[in-house]
């Protein structure tokens, strides 16, 4: 068996086998062995040249999600594995958490390595279908109103996918060989000789189905909620795995697209769209009193930085684009840690309620500030050199739009800014009874650091080979 | 051969102009004593002044530090050098390439920081207020003179005075109006630099109208002495400095042998007896103006110096 | 020398890592800073080579995704290295004196990063270096800034300064990429071949005033400035103020002089000598008005950078005008302020520290009489605020003298709007070299004459050590440069032709002026001459005058002497900060600053005593946090209207831009 | 294949039964008859992929016809009647746009998607064009039908039917791989939906569940 499908069913596998165990201690680090596994695996599907087996192919273009998603995967494993008794779960949640939790991360890999769009679709309902369930887990009302509207809204994107993509198919119907229908390689192969029109539908609802699971403005509403309730280690994985799969599925489609010259340009509806997403999100941002649905709304302000810069298009954008995706996770996530963290130990998620944490929890606090930090622009992390970049080749091509951008990145930034100061310096509020003992501690603590460290990593000195690869994916996608 | 008369001018000059303030300060105050109608004190008087404050052992207030005792030497160190730049007789003096404008900007600000200081060592009311209200004018006052030396510079191509002198007096730039508006500026400046009427009354002794008084009210003895010494400079200069930039004639040029001197020195001795009269009609025609309407007359300095530069430009622009 | 420069900011940042676990002893905290002290000699000497020697350039190993990161040392650099190093030198020493202790790791640990980040800044040879060192600077210096997290207004000084700081990096990016064009390549050289033209020209000097304007403290971006620089710990105010601003004005002149190419037209200068103006009046006429001892030392700072921004501003205009001798005067003007500024700044921080460690407070009101207290501070202090007050001959005069000369010859550029603008800006100049003068008497006044104001100040302690050297070595630099300046200008001939594009006129070693025929300044002849006559006037005096002197109870116009129960004076019968400010808050600070004074008169007959209540705001200041957030607040209202929908409501939005999208497809195909 | 012949004719006459029957779903105001006429939509449905299956000669569309004829005509109808027996539900529709306008919109959404599909698919079967053209139709029919009806039910009716169309567009698209996976997986999307209805006992409307109850939870009130 491959490993693309391994690195696919053994999740899967893992889920079935997670299901069956009632026990903490031990599902936890059940958990952790297999994200660890998944993530060998990835390493090693890295390592190999780029193939195509069946419905799966690994390239340029997913391949560093690949390995990003099981990193982060791996992480968040080990933050729950640490912070999950917490959450005060009898054993059927826990069961349910870590067998969706696994699930999850098997059809974000499928959605990731899927080369036939049919199955993409399938990979991201599954995705969908896991994180609803976990984000209703703590089964509050909050929780329900989140996840059903998360639902709903997801469903009719995910629909919208579905007729897109076989609007697609029915472009590509009469230039495709019987067996390989929907795969994206031989779309691309006959996207020139299609007929513009139906690839211009079939993009428009790709582009408003997926764009709803990537969050884009005004397809946005479910996306701060979700973020808000369930376990912390589900809103990381939200931010930092499943927006991306969603982008990935918008970037394979404006390719097929894209490589149609008589079909519309798909840059603008991604700008327009982008644009809209930093400048709502901005604004948005300064009305948040909740830490987490703060950072979901900063979640929308990356994605739609990022929509932005595959919408500009050309090289240099699609790169900074790729880096910002790949930056934005690991911030995010990284910040997601530090909050759920914070949230334990001062009880609440206000942002009212977390205060001084760099007196009070001075190895956390500064971890936050600089994630956050790192989430507005500021250097060294890697969504510093994205948004230089890509801000650089805005300025130089549509001078304009790249103003509006950089005003919604300002006034982002200065509410990120407003909130760091508030809950890492402002005066200490009362913490809760939010201790870690021993190694959870600093379990809770290394994936924040961890992450930091990887972004910077890749922000400075990239290795050749990530680089080389990045760069093809940013030529792939045009 | 010409350096070593520049070198004599030079040395003339500087006997020249520390004898003359005594004797200046002397006149003023007596030709005031005269136009309102009294005898007035003799000439001299200031200078025999000088001689007993010097025999006096000051008196420092208990909580006064060194500056109180330093200041005075660097004041009239400063008011020195200064007169020691400003042509008056001859030109092309040894000092003469120092000889810049802003640098005697420079020194008198030297000058009157070294007095605000001393002002303040004490701890007094009037001290501390004398200083503020002197820097305050100054403030102002700045302006004006560097304006009126961008009108200069303009003419002459330099700020420094010898060269601005000699321009003047050979060029045949005429009668300018810009002269006439830097000219006033300049005399703004300087009865501001002075402490005369109507900016300050160096006779007074009503404390609150007092600035520069204000600042010496602790010091006595050699220290009052040389604070008066230096304000007798200052005053000298000031005219020096205006006969030779806006009445230039009879000054000896450059390297011109000693008899040319003995004219220079009648025509300086001339201007600088007009100067003292014209001064003592002014302070005794006009009265005091309240503290707070002195930064509208020097406002207004500011203003009639940028408008000779501006009518300046439009000139050298049209020709 | 630049593989040595490059291994000293790798070398930082390694000190700034090494820092968290020494700061746990004082001996480490000593080590670290100790290892910056030697930094800051290795920094001015690599500056020395660098005017000395060629340039030189290298790309490391390492970069972006997308290239390498490139360094180089050119001559402009280099001159902006020597500040950067005698102030970080200066700083660290004092910060060595200081520690008594462990030191926290947070106010440790960024020190060695922020040296870092302004030598990457200035080394930087293309946009993604330039910003990562400028973003890190920035940072770090924030850290530092909001150390302190106990008092609000450290806490509200610290959010606005990131804010400036993020708003700064975004317009430099922006300038960079609209100078770098389609291409995307931002290394330095790509950017010289294509210079900007027209409106891009005009749009790229925008967003490098708003980029490093904000970071300088140029106006009307400077309001950040008197916030974060006094909450800093002193020796990183002293960096911020003289380096930070420096390595800002570094970035400007890089853009303005190098990247934006030789042929800018002559308006080109004009906005720069108007902010120019506006800052130095401004910055001088608040420090005449603030009575803490470190804000008033900031706002000077904004003054500075003002007449140097007045500098650079005149040179791009003689440049664009076709004369470069008059280019180079202004230039060497701004560069050698800037110099001056940077020495005697750090000499005023550190001493305002060490007043701030001895009589523990930075208002003017609770200091007064330190002179007797902490004598070497007082002294050297003096040395600075007479620079800082530009008197001859110390350095500041001399720099200011060259700026008014170049203003003074800005006629020759011969465009009449521009001459009567200058002949404002001179005038302007002109009132805030005197201003500045007021200011700074007040200061040292103030705080070192008179009589003690608290019982604290009264008791002060000045602590000797290398505080004391961080406090002599600047002085003896401020004199130094004040007498030879045209030593300074002659190193600075490379970095001067480098910026006016045509050899700079020498005046000699002992003079500074322009070449041709204009006025010059002799300052060692005129401190000869200076010594000179004060020592006839103490010879004079001392022939004619008896010896001896006699103490009493100050006279002052016949008060009575302070009475038993105010062991050190009546402190309220001296002027107060408010009160000595009173003329020029009335004079200027009424109209520009919005300044008001209240007094309150007891009743004849009440013992009540009469209290006099003054204020002033910044009108940028009060515009930054008045409308600016009004206008955001309302549009984030009505962005939460979006937000309170129900899920109905939210379909309806996709199904919206559903149909929406389809009727566009529709009238695409249409057409 | 075109028109006139018996294969399309009927496939265009199922697809429109559907189109029609959506129609239906906007028009109907009691809960009851709601769900019938999406119980006879998803027999219908079935039928068209029975069609399909014949007319195209692929078999495995008779296995989508047996799930869809299963779920769509028969489970789900008797959930939904059974919850809004459990849940007590109203039994009339409120609408939050009248019958007759949103009956209005409908026939222009038909218009839109019959305007936007046509010349799109240029070059496409005839019989892939209607089919498109129906199925589009349908699909904005059902969102249309979520957002302008105040239920719970009708408005996962709505869902249900949207999705009605995704299957018409499938099966109507000749030789489609996966047809069948597909189909059956957006299945399950949606009785994972009917589900949820249960399981978080959605009782009244989409309105109530909004943000405010998000709000007293998560302080997000100001």
């Amino acid at each position: 068996m491959p490993l693309q499908w391994a690195i696919v069913f053994l999740p899967w596998l893992g889920a079935a086998g997670l299901a069956a165990l009632p026990r903490l201690r031990q599902a936890a680090a059940a958990n952790v062995a297999v994200s660890a596994a998944g993530f060998a695996i990835a390493l090693a599907l890295a390592a190999q040249p780029f193939a195509q087996h069946g419905w799966t192919r690994a390239d340029a273009l997913n391949l560093p999600f690949l390995v990003l998603s099981a990193f982060v995967g791996l992480t968040t494993a080990v933050f729950s594995a640490a912070t999950l008794d917490r959450e005060g779960f009898d054993h059927w949640r826990i069961r349910a958490y870590h067998a969706a939790y696994q699930v999850f991360m098997g059809a974000q890999f499928l959605a990731l390595l899927a080369d036939n769009m049919g199955v993409m679709w399938v990979a991201i309902e599954i995705a969908t279908l896991a994180t609803v369930s976990m984000v209703a887990l703590h089964r509050t009302p909050a929780a329900f109103e989140a996840a059903w509207k998360f639902f709903i809204l997801c469903g009719v994107g995910i629909a919208l996918a579905l007729f897109g993509t076989i609007v697609l198919y029915l472009a590509a119907q009469p230039l495709l060989t019987a067996g390989n229908g929907l795969s994206w390689a031989a779309l691309m192969r006959v996207a020139p000789d299609c007929a513009p029109g139906t690839l211009n539908l079939a993009f428009v609802f790709l582009l408003l189905g997926y764009g709803t699971k990537a969050g884009l403005v005004p397809l946005h509403s479910w996306l701060p909620d979700a973020h808000a309730e369930g376990p912390v280690p589900i809103s990381a994985v939200l931010s930092g795995l499943l927006l991306n799969a969603a982008m990935l599925a918008v970037l394979r489609a404006k390719a097929v697209v894209g490589a149609n010259p008589e079909a519309i340009a798909p840059g603008p509806f991604l700008l327009a769209l982008g644009l809209a997403s930093v400048l709502l999100a901005a604004v948005a941002l300064w009305r948040r009193r909740d830490a987490r649905r703060f950072f979901g709304w900063s979640s929308i302000e990356h994605m739609g930085i990022a929509a932005f810069a595959f919408g500009l298009g050309g090289a240099a954008a699609n790169l900074a684009g790729l880096l910002h995706l790949l930056g934005h996770s690991l911030a995010k996530s990284a910040v997601f840690f530090g909050v759920g963290r914070a949230a334990l130990a001062k009880g609440s998620q206000k942002i009212s309620d977390i205060g001084g944490l760099v007196t009070t929890h001075p190895a956390l606090g500064w971890g936050l500030a600089v994630a956050i930090a790192g989430l507005a622009g500021l250097p060294p992390m890697l969504l510093f050199a994205s948004e230089f970049r890509l801000l650089a080749v805005a300025a130089a091509e549509v001078p304009w739009l790249a103003l509006a951008l950089a005003l919604g990145m300002v006034v982002a930034m200065a509410a990120l800014v407003t909130v760091l100061q508030a809950m890492c310096f402002g005066p200490a509020t009362p913490g809760a009874a939010g201790t870690l003992e021993g190694w959870r501690e600093a379990a809770a603590a290394a994936p924040l650091w961890l992450h930091l460290a990887v972004a910077t990593g890749l922000a400075l000195a990239m290795p050749a080979g990530l680089a080389a690869m990045l760069a093809e994916a940013a030529r792939m996608i045009g | 051969m010409a350096v070593i008369w520049s070198i004599l001018a030079q040395a003339l000059h500087i006997a020249l102009i520390l004898a003359a303030a005594p004797v200046l300060t002397g006149v003023v105050r007596w030709l005031k004593a005269r136009m309102t109608g009294r005898r007035g004190a003799h000439p001299l008087q200031p200078l025999r002044d000088l001689l007993k404050l010097l025999c006096k052992t000051p008196v420092l207030a208990e909580n006064a530090s060194m500056v109180s005792r330093a200041a005075p030497y660097v004041a009239a160190g400063a008011a020195i050098a200064a007169a020691a730049l400003v042509p008056s007789f001859a030109r092309g003096m040894a000092l003469a390439p120092l000889a810049d404008l802003i640098l005697v900007a420079g020194l008198l600000a030297l000058g009157r920081v070294a007095m605000a200081l001393a002002g303040m060592d004490a701890g007094t009311p009037f001290g501390g207020l004398g200083a503020s209200r002197e820097m305050s004018f100054a403030a102002l006052a700045e302006p004006a003179l560097v304006v009126a030396a961008l009108t200069l510079a303009i003419l002459a191509g330099t700020t420094n005075l010898d060269a601005v002198a000699a321009t003047l007096r050979e060029g045949g730039l005429g009668l300018r109006v810009s002269l006439g508006f830097a000219l006033v500026a300049l005399v703004a400046v300087a009865i501001a630099g002075n402490a005369r009427i109507p900016v300050d009354n160096p006779a007074t002794h009503l404390e609150l109208t007092m600035v520069h008084e204000a600042m010496t009210l602790e010091a006595s003895g050699r220290h009052l002495a040389l604070w008066e010494y230096a304000a007798m400079l200052r005053l000298t200069l000031w005219l020096a400095l205006l006969s030779a930039v806006f009445l230039p004639f009879g000054q000896a040029p450059a390297g011109a042998a000693p008899h040319h001197w003995v004219v220079g020195l009648l025509a300086w001795v001339a201007k600088m007896g007009a100067l003292a009269l014209v001064l003592a009609a002014f302070e005794s025609a006009i009265a005091k103006m309240r503290v707070f309407r002195v930064p509208e007359f020097l406002g207004a300095a500011l203003l009639l110096g940028l408008l000779g530069a501006v009518l300046l430009f439009v000139s050298t622009g049209l020709t | 020398m630049l593989t040595v420069l490059a291994l000293l900011v790798g070398a930082l940042l390694a000190l700034g890592v090494a820092a968290l676990p020494l700061a746990r002893s004082a001996a480490g905290a000593k080590a670290v800073h100790g290892a910056c002290v030697a930094v800051g000699a290795l920094v001015v000497a690599g500056g020395l080579a660098g005017l000395l020697g060629g340039a030189a350039a290298i790309a490391l190993p390492f970069g972006p995704p997308w290239g390498p990161l490139r360094l180089a040392l050119d001559p402009l650099a280099a001159w902006f290295l020597l500040p950067l190093g005698i102030v970080a030198g200066c700083a660290s020493l004092f910060a060595l004196g200081g520690v008594r202790g462990p030191v926290p790791a947070r106010l440790l640990l960024p020190w060695p990063i922020f040296l870092a980040g302004m030598l990457l800044t200035i080394l930087a040879a293309d946009g993604f270096t330039l910003l990562l060192g400028f973003e890190a600077m920035s940072l770090a210096s924030w850290a530092l800034v909001a150390h302190d997290t106990a008092a609000a207004e450290n806490r509200r000084a610290a959010r606005v300064y990131l804010g400036f700081a993020g708003f700064g990096g975004l317009s430099l990016i922006l300038a960079i990429g609209l100078s770098a064009g389609g291409a995307g390549d931002v290394a330095f050289a790509a950017l010289r071949e294509a210079p900007p033209e027209g409106w891009r020209a005009a749009a790229v000097l925008a967003l490098v005033l708003a980029g490093a304007g904000s970071k300088a403290g140029l106006f009307p971006l400077h309001v950040w400035l008197p916030l974060a620089h006094p909450a800093a710990p002193s020796h990183v105010s002293a960096a911020m103020s003289g380096a930070m601003t420096k390595v800002a004005l570094y970035v400007l002149a890089r853009f303005v002089f190098d990247l934006m190419g030789p042929a800018q037209p002559l308006w080109l200068g004009a906005p720069l000598v108007a902010l120019g103006a506006a800052s130095a009046v401004l910055g001088a006429l608040r420090a005449t008005l603030e009575d803490d001892a470190k804000t008033l030392l900031a706002c000077s700072t904004i003054e500075n950078v003002g007449l140097i921004v007045i500098g650079f501003g005149l040179a791009l205009a003689f440049r664009g005008a076709d004369l470069p001798a008059l280019a180079a005067l202004a230039a060497a003007a701004s560069l050698l302020h800037a110099l001056n500024h940077a020495v005697f700044k750090t000499l005023l921080f550190l001493a305002a520290g060490e007043v701030l460690h001895g009589a523990l407070s930075r208002r003017l009101d609770r200091l007064g009489g330190l002179i007797h207290r902490m004598p070497w501070t007082a002294w050297a202090a003096l040395v600075g605020v007479a620079a800082a007050a530009a008197l001859p001959p110390l350095s500041g005069f001399a720099s200011e003298w060259l700026l008014l000369q170049a203003l003074l010859a800005a006629w020759r550029v011969g465009d009449l709007a521009f001459q009567m603008g200058v002949a404002a800006a001179t005038a302007l100049a002109a009132l805030a070299v005197a201003l500045a003068a007021a200011a700074m008497v007040r200061f040292w006044g103030l705080a070192f004459l008179g009589r003690p104001r608290s019982p604290r100040a009264a008791g002060a302690q000045e602590s000797g050590g290398a505080a004391r050297i961080a406090l002599l070595v600047p002085a003896v630099l401020t004199v130094l440069l004040g007498i030879l300046p045209g030593v300074m200008l002659d190193l600075a001939e490379p970095a001067l032709r480098q910026v006016s594009g045509a050899a700079a006129p020498r005046a000699g070693l002992f003079a500074v002026g322009a070449a041709d025929g204009g006025a010059r300044y002799w300052p060692l002849a005129v401190a000869l001459l200076l010594a000179a006559a004060i020592g006839a006037a103490l010879w004079v005096v001392r022939r004619a005058a008896p010896r001896g002197l006699a103490r009493g109870p100050a006279w002052d116009g016949g008060f009575i002497a302070a009475p038993a129960h105010l062991p050190f004076g009546d402190p309220a019968t001296q002027p107060s900060a408010a009160g000595f400010a009173q003329p020029l808050r009335r004079m200027l600070g009424e109209s520009l600053l919005a300044a008001r004074e209240h007094v309150t008169m007891p009743p004849p007959g009440s013992t009540a005593p009469a209290t006099l209540e003054t204020g002033f705001r910044d009108p940028v200041l009060a515009a930054l946090e008045g409308p600016l957030p009004r206008w955001r607040e309302a549009v984030a209202a009505q962005a939460e209207r979006l937000r309170g929908l129900s899920i109905r409501q939210c379909l309806g939005l996709t199904f919206g831009a559903v149909v929406l999208m389809l009727a566009l497809l529709a009238w695409l195909e249409a057409r | 294949m075109s028109f006139g012949q018996l294969g399309y004719d009927m496939a265009h006459l199922l697809g429109g039964g559907v189109l029609l029957l959506s129609f239906v779903l906007l028009y109907q105001r009691r809960i009851g008859a709601v769900i019938n006429a999406f119980a006879m939509q998803g027999a219908l449905l079935a039928l068209a992929a029975a069609w399909a299956a014949h007319s195209q000669g692929v078999p495995g569309l008779y296995l989508t016809a047996l799930l869809t004829l299963a779920a769509k005509g028969v489970l789900i109808p008797l959930a939904l009647h059974a919850t809004v027996r459990r849940l007590d539900l109203h039994r009339t529709v409120e609408t939050a746009l009248g019958i007759g306008p949103s009956l209005v919109a409908g026939v222009g959404l038909v218009a839109l998607a019959i305007l936007v599909v046509l010349p799109a698919t240029e070059g496409a079967r005839a019989l892939a064009r209607e089919d498109l053209a129906l199925a589009l139709s349908v699909v904005l029919l059902g969102m249309l039908m979520m957002i302008t009806r105040r239920n719970a039910i009708s408005q996962v009716i709505g869902l249900l039917s949207l999705e009605n169309g995704l299957i018409l567009a499938a099966i109507g698209v000749a030789g489609m791989p996966l047809v069948v996976e597909l189909s059956a997986a957006a299945l399950v999307l949606m009785i994972a939906v009917v589900a949820a209805v249960f399981a978080f006992q959605i009782r009244e409307r989409f309105d109530t569940l909004d943000t405010a109850s998000l709000d007293e939870h998560r302080g997000e009130r100001r």
